[in-house]
């Protein structure tokens, strides 16, 4: 019942919001932060609660939605979706506050498309019924869409067409096969169902299968992004407000790689046993070529899109490896991604916002003007980089511990992206706060330190990544039965075929 | 076999409407009154769609050889004669500043409705060609209305010649192909080609499907029978538009179930092919010539054709798929896309009048800013006809794929999802369109009388629109039920 | 007592932390204290735990903090792990490193960014003492990275001038390659033996691979490759004499006495898998005499004081490699510790010639200082005598020690021998043209008024030269570490000793002629053509600068700067393209003429018949 | 006595048929095309008419009667329209209708 709460709040939140606006402008902000802190709330008091338990399932609700089809409306949380409800919650606060000045004009759609798209993506990560479960992946598209195309840039149009379109047409490839799941279960088991545990037992055979596991395949990494479908993020993400970037990067794209663990292995372990070189592939492919490009932008914000691409990588990296390291190692990098990537994207919104550029050719020389910002933003590069002792490295180093044991040389090249990636993070160091303070460019009156505000959620976020670097066991310990569960059931069905 | 008393009760929804239709031309006749003539045909509409609601439960009659009184033909009744009354309703506001005779038009209204509602009743060729010309006749007239008035342009007449010369060609089509039926079959009634084809060769009977097929493809605008479509759209006055959109097309696709079904004709594999060809290739011409158009009215003609071939893969599903699936997502998406382009349309001429229409996109910019109210409802319908969640049009494209994928249909599947693709690309188009701040900020000028009956009409459907896209469940169960009608 | 060896680190980290959050708020005073104070806590703690270790006569002693990470089969925690050689670094490194603090105070006085400054120093201390301390490879690696930061860090601390920003990153990439190895070499040893912890690892190693199984050459190689990147060893080298952009003190500290010895210390550490490797420990002796050698002919042609010294430091670490290379594990360790008080030594006093003369760093622009800075030019001979391994002063017992081992080494031994007394010669050579340029001769431009700073440069520097002096009388307790062949007597003919003695002596008369009495000329010597080529090319360091540009850094900028726009996404570009241009073409087909449209209708008709009949 | 073949009497439909839509496709004149479309009308009846006389029962000719009063009415409401057209244009060429299209 709890994660029907932990949805509604939000949804309900948003409309409130909405209408609040015609009271007085400053309530929907007001009103939003109030839902999401009160769903952090809810869900820390979850977590704890159940922390140490080793039951796999945290809280769970089961009922009838459309009888016709054994559609059910079946929200469960484990530990894995637990971790990334949390993530969620947390980045929503953050976001809430990066939008707190940037959005003046019409916050009551605003924050009702913010909590909204939110809501959508709980909801994604606690669904266990497939039709449910692309029922919210479809729904958190919208608000996003509206976040980008009302809110946006100078270029928004094209970037919210890009982003609806990408995901949309994946996300129907996604839905062929996730019907083609439930008639196969029908004509195995008599009717018709979508829920996740019976799915978990049907088994399309042979040829159709890959195929089926593709359609999953191609919407998971296409949301993720993983080449070669990444290419609307740099839009989407150049042209998101900083707000929209935040979610974007921070939960969104953790969709997609919580798709691939809950659903595109698991669903089909021998397709994916079979596909993971390709997986693996590509996911080296994503790391060094997206690095590669991300050093090349001149947009910050393109820039940090392209470093989204590369680390994703190491999550497709892990998953496909499929062991516990691997595994831990994808979600510890979903989790400290998440933080850095929303902290840079927040940084790059506030230099925007305060220099009207995101052209790092027109930046330079910022460290003794805002010494604040620049050690943050030296923080969490050096975070991006993967530097030991922060989150993001606890993630990468174990998927590739676990990845080298699946197939050595492709852990290899991708480890290759470690190097890279110090290439690009330093180089955004240099060009935008060393060298000569290069003011020629831009009107820098606006140019002023962090605020205490931003301090604040930039603090927060930094104590998270020092957290996960220094003791990752909170969270590795958290999921840990969850993957457990996915690991031992995909190997029985694997060894199971093996043997027939 | 003549009538019994019990038939009349059967046929009261009919009567109803026909009663309608001869009480306001003899009001008319009386007296003109525009109010009158519109309250008693919505009335009147109104009772008919009750009154079939109410027969719908345990109804299963064949009233004479011509008519079929089932539940999946009352169900159809009941949407019909709803969907007539909200027109009626929309019509209201709009013609009512129309420099000309008005009443007529809610008689040719309400006599369009007779023919409709035929049509969806009937399981033989003379009901069905008296249905559908009734239907036909009264909208020439419909779409041809406002031709008297100075202001209203040169459209309606040009739309009225191209709509009546082609669809008189088409029936002609139509009439031929029944003939060489009945010359096989040796009866009037839908029945199957396959017992009766005693010493004449399979393509004879082939053509003669073909013919009634293209007759009846012309009418739902299938391509390669499409091309009226928009230049009609456009030219007639929005309700007209509507009706043809939205009624026409529902009572037309019915008929084509049943004579499908019947007829047995998909059991000729030329045929299948055919008609998955007539399919893809209104799917993606449809969404092809939305794609940069810039007229409301022509994106909705061209994405009805597309959504026509959507439909059409439900039926091509259905022969090869057990089970009734294929039919009742044939029957929810028309239930979903009558909504959808009554909620679309309606918006259009709640902000039109007949003096002058806003059919361009244009004149929908910022409408988001300047009419919230209107503004959400139009994004909703044009979502729900690209098929997004929490809405009804996504529980019908999930039905067309489900058919879809129990029958295997994987090419036609491929079209639907490089359609849809293309066809997000229109709606979102509208959507951004309706987004963008406004360049003047002068509010629209709202249709000659600012009708609170039309806007809750746009509520009713907005919240039919949501309900059914969210807790579909109950009409999923009435559905199945009439489904095995057929 | 021992349990508080976690406290090491700390105080650094707290230095660290309070400097950052204060965020220079600080007075400088304060700063001073917190920052230099921190590092003397921990050398105090140091002190007080090696003596406890010492006197505990244990072979090791293990604290584990918190568990880090455990994920099924690893299990990585905050442990330290303290033996001879762990300990021996652990003082270095503190008591080095609290002196050049101290230096640093004194050297930083008049620097707007005093206290984040010292915030990286303390940092780096931290880490350093991380990577001695940790007791499995993933807390090793968490030092290892850390060292990389803050040498980042401080390389580009004056970050206004791009050239320092550019050397920084080019420190951290270049070493980032040799740490990427490093990892590799992780992974496959916890795929291979499951675990990551050093002495578990060591153990299973031995147990279970053969000795010169593949096994064992590949993992040596891994982690040699992250040994020479932070080492600046060939072929990774090229990053050091760049790094001379940061501050004199952290030279000292970072690129002279600590941090680049760290790969000594890996090799040093993980010494169980190179005898399993013998080839690669062979790689390891070439390695070593191959940079010493060529770093000895740049530091001959330079100009810079620093980057002399930054070359002298590369080929010492050479000389702490052929040690490795040839087995003689403590004395590498052993020259390790000398070396970093005479760099130390060497690199402050620089600093304090580089200071007294306005931050001018071409000893050609230099000359006659020696009165004016007797306590440099003190500093600076003592420094030179022990990099030059002159008789009895600590250098020289190291240096000893190293070519000994190497001559004992059958095999290629005598040309390892060779090459290293060759060595010895060339670092007599330019260490004391070095210091006749800038002591002796007359002033070329900068008088310098009176040597600056006060009793916090000097006195580090006294120390120093003690160490410098008496370091090598020290004896080290590493039996325990390496098994037992520890500082056993040579045997060997007065010849060799007297040779060993003769090479640098030789060098330091020969710099003696060139550069004080001027009996020869450097400019003859250089008018031949073929000097001039060959002193541009030891000048560019070998020219291995260019190589690596052209190999892979060009590449790579010319990459990125073709895909700028990603070529992936014109793919869906051009699905646009197409759906349009079909749209414009199919729009066509709306021409609004009836007669057209009942055509196509026609047309439609014929052809699904058509169609319809004849399939 | 000896009746005509079935066949003959449809083909003979088809004939007239074809030859009515060829008219719709080639005149430009409307009451041309409008009589055209008769004839496809009128062709069409003639099938029914045919077929009725094969099985020998009424309901091809109610058919046939109802094709009559359609192809009435379409007329009636087509003349309308052309008057309205040649008032609009002061021409019956059909080419005129074309403001519409794209």
């Amino acid at each position: 019942m709890i994660l029907v709460v932990l949805i509604g709040v939000l949804f309900v939140g948003g409309v409130i919001a909405w209408i609040s606006e015609r009271i007085n402008p400053d309530y929907p902000r007001l009103i939003a932060l109030v839902a999401v802190l009160l769903d952090l709330l809810l869900m820390v008091i979850l977590l704890s609660g159940s922390a140490g338990s080793e039951a796999q399932w945290l809280a769970s609700i089961d009922a009838q939605w459309m009888p016709r089809f054994g559609i059910s409306f079946y929200l469960a949380a484990d530990g894995l979706s637990g971790l990334l409800l949390l993530l969620t919650a947390f980045l929503g606060v953050i976001a809430v506050g990066s939008a707190w000045d940037e959005i003046k004009d019409r916050p009551g759609f605003f924050y009702f498309n913010l909590l909204w798209t939110l809501a959508g993506v709980l909801g994604v990560f606690t669904a266990l019924d497939l039709f449910l479960f692309f029922f919210f992946w479809e729904v958190m598209l919208i608000p996003m869409y509206f976040i980008i195309a009302i809110w946006g840039h100078e270029n928004k149009n094209y970037a919210a067409m890009k982003f609806f379109l990408f995901t949309q047409v994946s996300g129907m490839l996604m839905l062929i096969s996730i019907l083609v799941l439930a008639y196969f279960h029908y004509i195995q088991f008599g009717t018709f169902s979508f829920n996740y545990h019976d799915l978990l037992a049907v088994s399309t055979g042979g040829e159709l299968e890959m195929w089926v596991m593709l359609g999953f395949f191609i919407a998971f990494t296409t949301k993720l992004p993983s080449i070669p479908f990444h290419s609307w993020l740099p839009d989407a993400h150049s042209q998101a407000p900083t707000a929209g970037s935040v979610i974007l990067a921070g939960v969104l794209l953790k969709t997609g790689a919580y798709g691939l663990i809950r659903f595109a292995v698991p669903l089909f372990p021998e397709a994916s046993l079979a596909f993971a070189p390709v997986a693996m592939t590509l996911a080296a492919i994503s790391i060094l070529y997206c690095a590669k490009v991300a050093f090349a932008q001149s947009d910050i914000k393109r820039l940090i899109a392209y470093t989204s691409v590369s680390h994703m990588g190491f999550v497709t990296l892990g998953i496909y490896a499929w062991n516990e390291q691997a595994l831990q190692g994808a979600v510890m990098t979903m989790l400290a991604h998440g933080l850095s990537a929303a902290a840079l994207f927040m940084l790059a919104g506030s230099l925007q916002h305060r220099i009207h550029t995101r052209n790092m050719q027109d930046m330079g020389g910022f460290w003794p003007k805002v010494p604040h910002m620049a050690t943050v933003a030296l923080f969490f590069s050096i975070a991006a980089l993967g530097m030991p002792g922060l989150g993001n490295f606890i993630g990468e180093f174990l998927a590739l511990l676990g990845a080298f044991q699946s197939n050595i040389t492709l852990t290899v090249i991708s480890a290759f992206g470690l190097i890279f990636a110090s290439v690009y993070s330093l180089w955004v160091i240099q060009k935008i706060f060393h060298g000569e303070f290069a003011s020629t460019n831009f009107d820098d009156s606006q140019l002023t330190d962090l605020s205490r505000r931003e301090m604040v959620y930039f603090g927060a976020m930094m104590l998270g990544l020092v957290w996960m670097g220094m003791y990752p066991q909170t969270f590795l310990d958290m999921s840990a039965a969850a993957l457990g569960g996915l690991l031992a059931g995909s190997q029985e069905l694997v060894t199971s075929v093996v043997q027939n | 076999m003549n009538m019994t008393f019990n038939d009349l009760l059967p046929l009261m929804p009919i009567l109803l409407v026909t009663a309608t239709a001869v009480l306001a031309m003899v009001v008319i006749g009386i007296r003109r009154s525009y109010a009158m003539t519109a309250s008693i045909t919505i009335t009147g509409l109104l009772l008919a769609a009750v009154m079939a609601a109410i027969l719908m439960p345990g109804t299963n009659r064949q009233v004479t050889p011509l008519l079929i009184i089932d539940q999946y033909s009352l169900f159809f009744t009941v949407i019909i004669c709803a969907a007539a009354m909200f027109i009626a309703i929309f019509s209201f506001p709009y013609l009512s500043n129309l420099d000309d005779d008005k009443e007529e038009y809610f008689l040719l209204l309400g006599i369009a409705t007779i023919g409709a509602v035929v049509m969806v009743s009937s399981t033989h060729f003379i009901s069905t060609v008296l249905g559908l010309e009734t239907l036909s006749m009264s909208l020439y007239g419909m779409v041809a209305y406002p031709l008297h008035s100075k202001n209203s342009a040169t459209h309606p007449l040009e739309a009225s010649v191209k709509y009546l010369v082609l669809s008189a060609a088409a029936s002609g089509f139509m009439l031929f192909g029944m003939a060489l039926v009945y010359a096989q079959t040796g009866t009037l009634a839908f029945s199957s080609l396959l017992s009766a084809g005693a010493g004449i060769s399979e393509g004879y009977s082939i053509a003669a499907l073909l013919l009634i097929s293209a007759g009846i493809a012309f009418k739902l605008s299938l391509a390669p029978f499409h091309m009226w479509t928009p230049d009609v759209y456009e030219g007639s006055p929005l309700p007209a538009t509507t009706y043809l959109a939205t009624i026409g097309k529902a009572a037309m696709f019915v008929v084509l179930l049943r004579f499908v079904e019947i007829s047995g004709a998909l059991n000729f594999t030329s045929v299948v092919v055919v008609f998955s060809l007539i399919a893809v290739l209104s799917i993606l011409a449809g969404n092809l010539l939305a794609l940069l158009q810039n007229n409301l009215k022509r994106i909705l003609a061209y994405s009805s054709i597309a959504h026509m071939g959507y439909l059409l893969i439900a039926v091509i599903a259905s022969f090869f798929a057990e089970g009734t699936i294929s039919i009742e997502a044939v029957t929810f998406y028309l239930l979903a896309y009558v909504i959808m382009s009554l909620g679309a349309f309606g918006v259009a001429s709640v902000v039109s009048t007949s003096k002058s229409e806003f059919d361009d996109i244009a004149d929908y910019q910022g409408l988001f800013w300047r009419a919230p109210w209107l503004a959400a409802i139009f994004t909703c319908m044009l979502l729900s006809l690209a098929g997004i969640p929490l809405t009804v049009g996504f529980i019908a494209k999930f039905y067309v794929f489900m058919a879809g994928v129990e029958s295997g249909l994987w090419v036609l599947l491929a079209a639907l999802v490089i359609g849809s693709g293309i066809g997000l690309y229109y709606y979102l188009r509208i959507v951004y369109c309706m987004l963008t701040p406004a360049t003047d900020k002068t509010p629209l000028p709202f249709s000659g009388v600012e009708s609170l009956s039309s806007h809750s009409v746009l509520a009713i459907l907005f919240v039919l629109l949501l309900v059914l896209g969210v807790y579909p469940a109950p009409v999923m169960a009435i559905i199945e039920t009439i489904s095995a009608f057929i | 007592m021992l349990d508080l060896i976690w406290l090491l680190p700390t105080f650094s980290l707290l230095g660290f932390l309070s400097l950052v959050l204060t965020a220079g708020t600080l007075p400088k005073r304060i700063a001073a204290i917190i920052g230099a104070g921190s590092v003397g806590l921990s050398f105090a703690v140091a002190v007080i735990i090696a003596i406890q270790f010492l006197g505990s006569g244990e072979e090791y002693f293990v604290k584990e903090v918190w568990t880090w990470m455990s994920v099924g089969s690893l299990n990585a925690g905050f442990s330290f792990y303290l033996d001879g050689l762990s300990l021996t670094m652990m003082l270095v490194i503190t008591g080095i490193g609290f002196l050049i603090h101290l230096y640093a105070t004194g050297y930083m006085d008049d620097d707007p960014g005093f206290s984040r400054f010292f915030a990286y120093m303390n940092l780096f201390v931290a880490a350093m003492l991380m990577l001695v301390l940790g007791d499995n490879l993933i807390l090793l690696y968490l030092g290892w990275e850390g060292v990389g930061l803050c040498s980042y860090l401080l390389i580009g601390f004056w970050y206004t001038n791009p050239e320092n920003g550019y050397a920084a990153r080019k420190a951290f990439v270049v070493t980032r390659v040799g740490d990427t190895s490093m990892a590799i070499g992780l992974f496959l040893l916890f795929a291979q033996l499951g675990t990551l912890n050093i002495q578990d690892l060591m153990y299973a190693a031995e147990t279970q691979w053969a000795v010169g199984s593949g096994l064992a050459v590949a993992v040596s190689l891994l982690i040699l490759g992250g040994a020479v990147g932070k080492s600046a060893q060939l072929p990774l080298q090229t990053w050091l004499p760049d790094a001379m952009a940061g501050p004199t003190p952290i030279s000292a500290l970072i690129h002279a006495a600590t941090m680049v010895t760290a790969g000594v210390y890996l090799v040093a550490r993980t010494h169980i898998l190179f005898e399993l490797a013998p080839t690669v420990q062979l790689l390891v002796a070439w390695i070593g005499l191959i940079t010493l050698l060529m770093a000895g002919f740049t530091a001959l042609t330079q100009s810079d004081i620093k980057r002399i010294l930054a070359y002298s430091t590369m080929s010492q670490i050479g000389y702490m490699f052929l040690a490795l290379g040839v087995g003689a594990w403590s004395a590498s360790v052993f020259h390790l510790m000398t070396h970093a008080f005479f760099k130390a030594l060497l690199f402050l006093a620089s600093g304090t010639v580089i200071l007294s003369l306005h931050h001018e760093q071409n000893i050609f622009k230099m000359g006659g200082v020696r009165k004016q800075l007797p306590v440099s030019f003190w500093s600076f001979l003592i420094g030179s005598l022990a990099l030059t391994a002159f008789p009895f002063t600590s250098g020289y017992f190291s240096k000893d020690e190293i070519l000994l081992a190497a001559l004992e080494l059958d095999g290629p031994g005598l040309w390892l021998w060779m090459g290293g007394v060759l060595g010895a010669f060339f670092t007599g050579l330019y260490t004391f043209r070095l210091f006749f340029v800038v002591f002796f001769g007359d002033n070329k431009g900068h008088e310098p008024t009176q040597e600056v700073g006060g009793w916090n440069m000097s006195w580090p520097l006294f120390v120093l030269m003690v160490g410098a002096l008496l370091a090598g009388f020290i004896g080290l307790p590493l039996d325990a570490v390496f098994g037992g062949h520890g500082e056993e007597e040579h045997d060997v003919s007065a010849l060799i000793h007297g040779i060993m003695i003769a090479a640098p002596l030789l060098g330091i008369g020969i710099a003696y002629l060139f550069y004080y009495s001027k009996t020869f000329s450097v400019d003859k010597l250089m008018a031949s053509p073929l000097a001039k080529s060959l002193h541009k090319f030891w000048f560019s360091g070998w020219g291995m600068d260019a190589l690596y540009n052209w190999l892979f850094v060009y590449p790579f900028l010319w990459l990125a700067r073709i895909n700028k726009d990603d070529l992936v996404d014109k793919l869906y570009a051009f699905v646009v393209v197409l759906s349009r241009a079909a749209h414009a073409m199919i729009v066509k087909t709306q021409t609004g003429y009836l007669r057209w449209y009942a055509l196509s209708v026609a047309t439609g008709l014929v052809l699904i018949l058509t169609l319809g009949v004849l399939l | 006595m000896e009746s005509i073949p079935i066949e003959h009497g449809l083909i003979l439909a088809g004939i007239l048929f074809t030859l009515g839509l060829i008219g719709v496709l080639t005149r430009r004149n409307i009451v041309f095309v409008l009589m055209s479309l008769e004839i496809m009308l009128n062709a069409s009846g003639l099938a029914f008419i045919v077929a009725s006389a094969r099985w020998g029962h009424a309901e091809g000719q109610v058919m046939f009667l109802m094709i009559l009063t359609l192809a009435a009415a379409e007329v009636a409401v087509g003349l309308g329209l052309i008057i309205q057209v040649y008032r609009r244009y002061q021409t019956v060429d059909i080419n005129v209708l074309s403001e519409m299209k794209g």
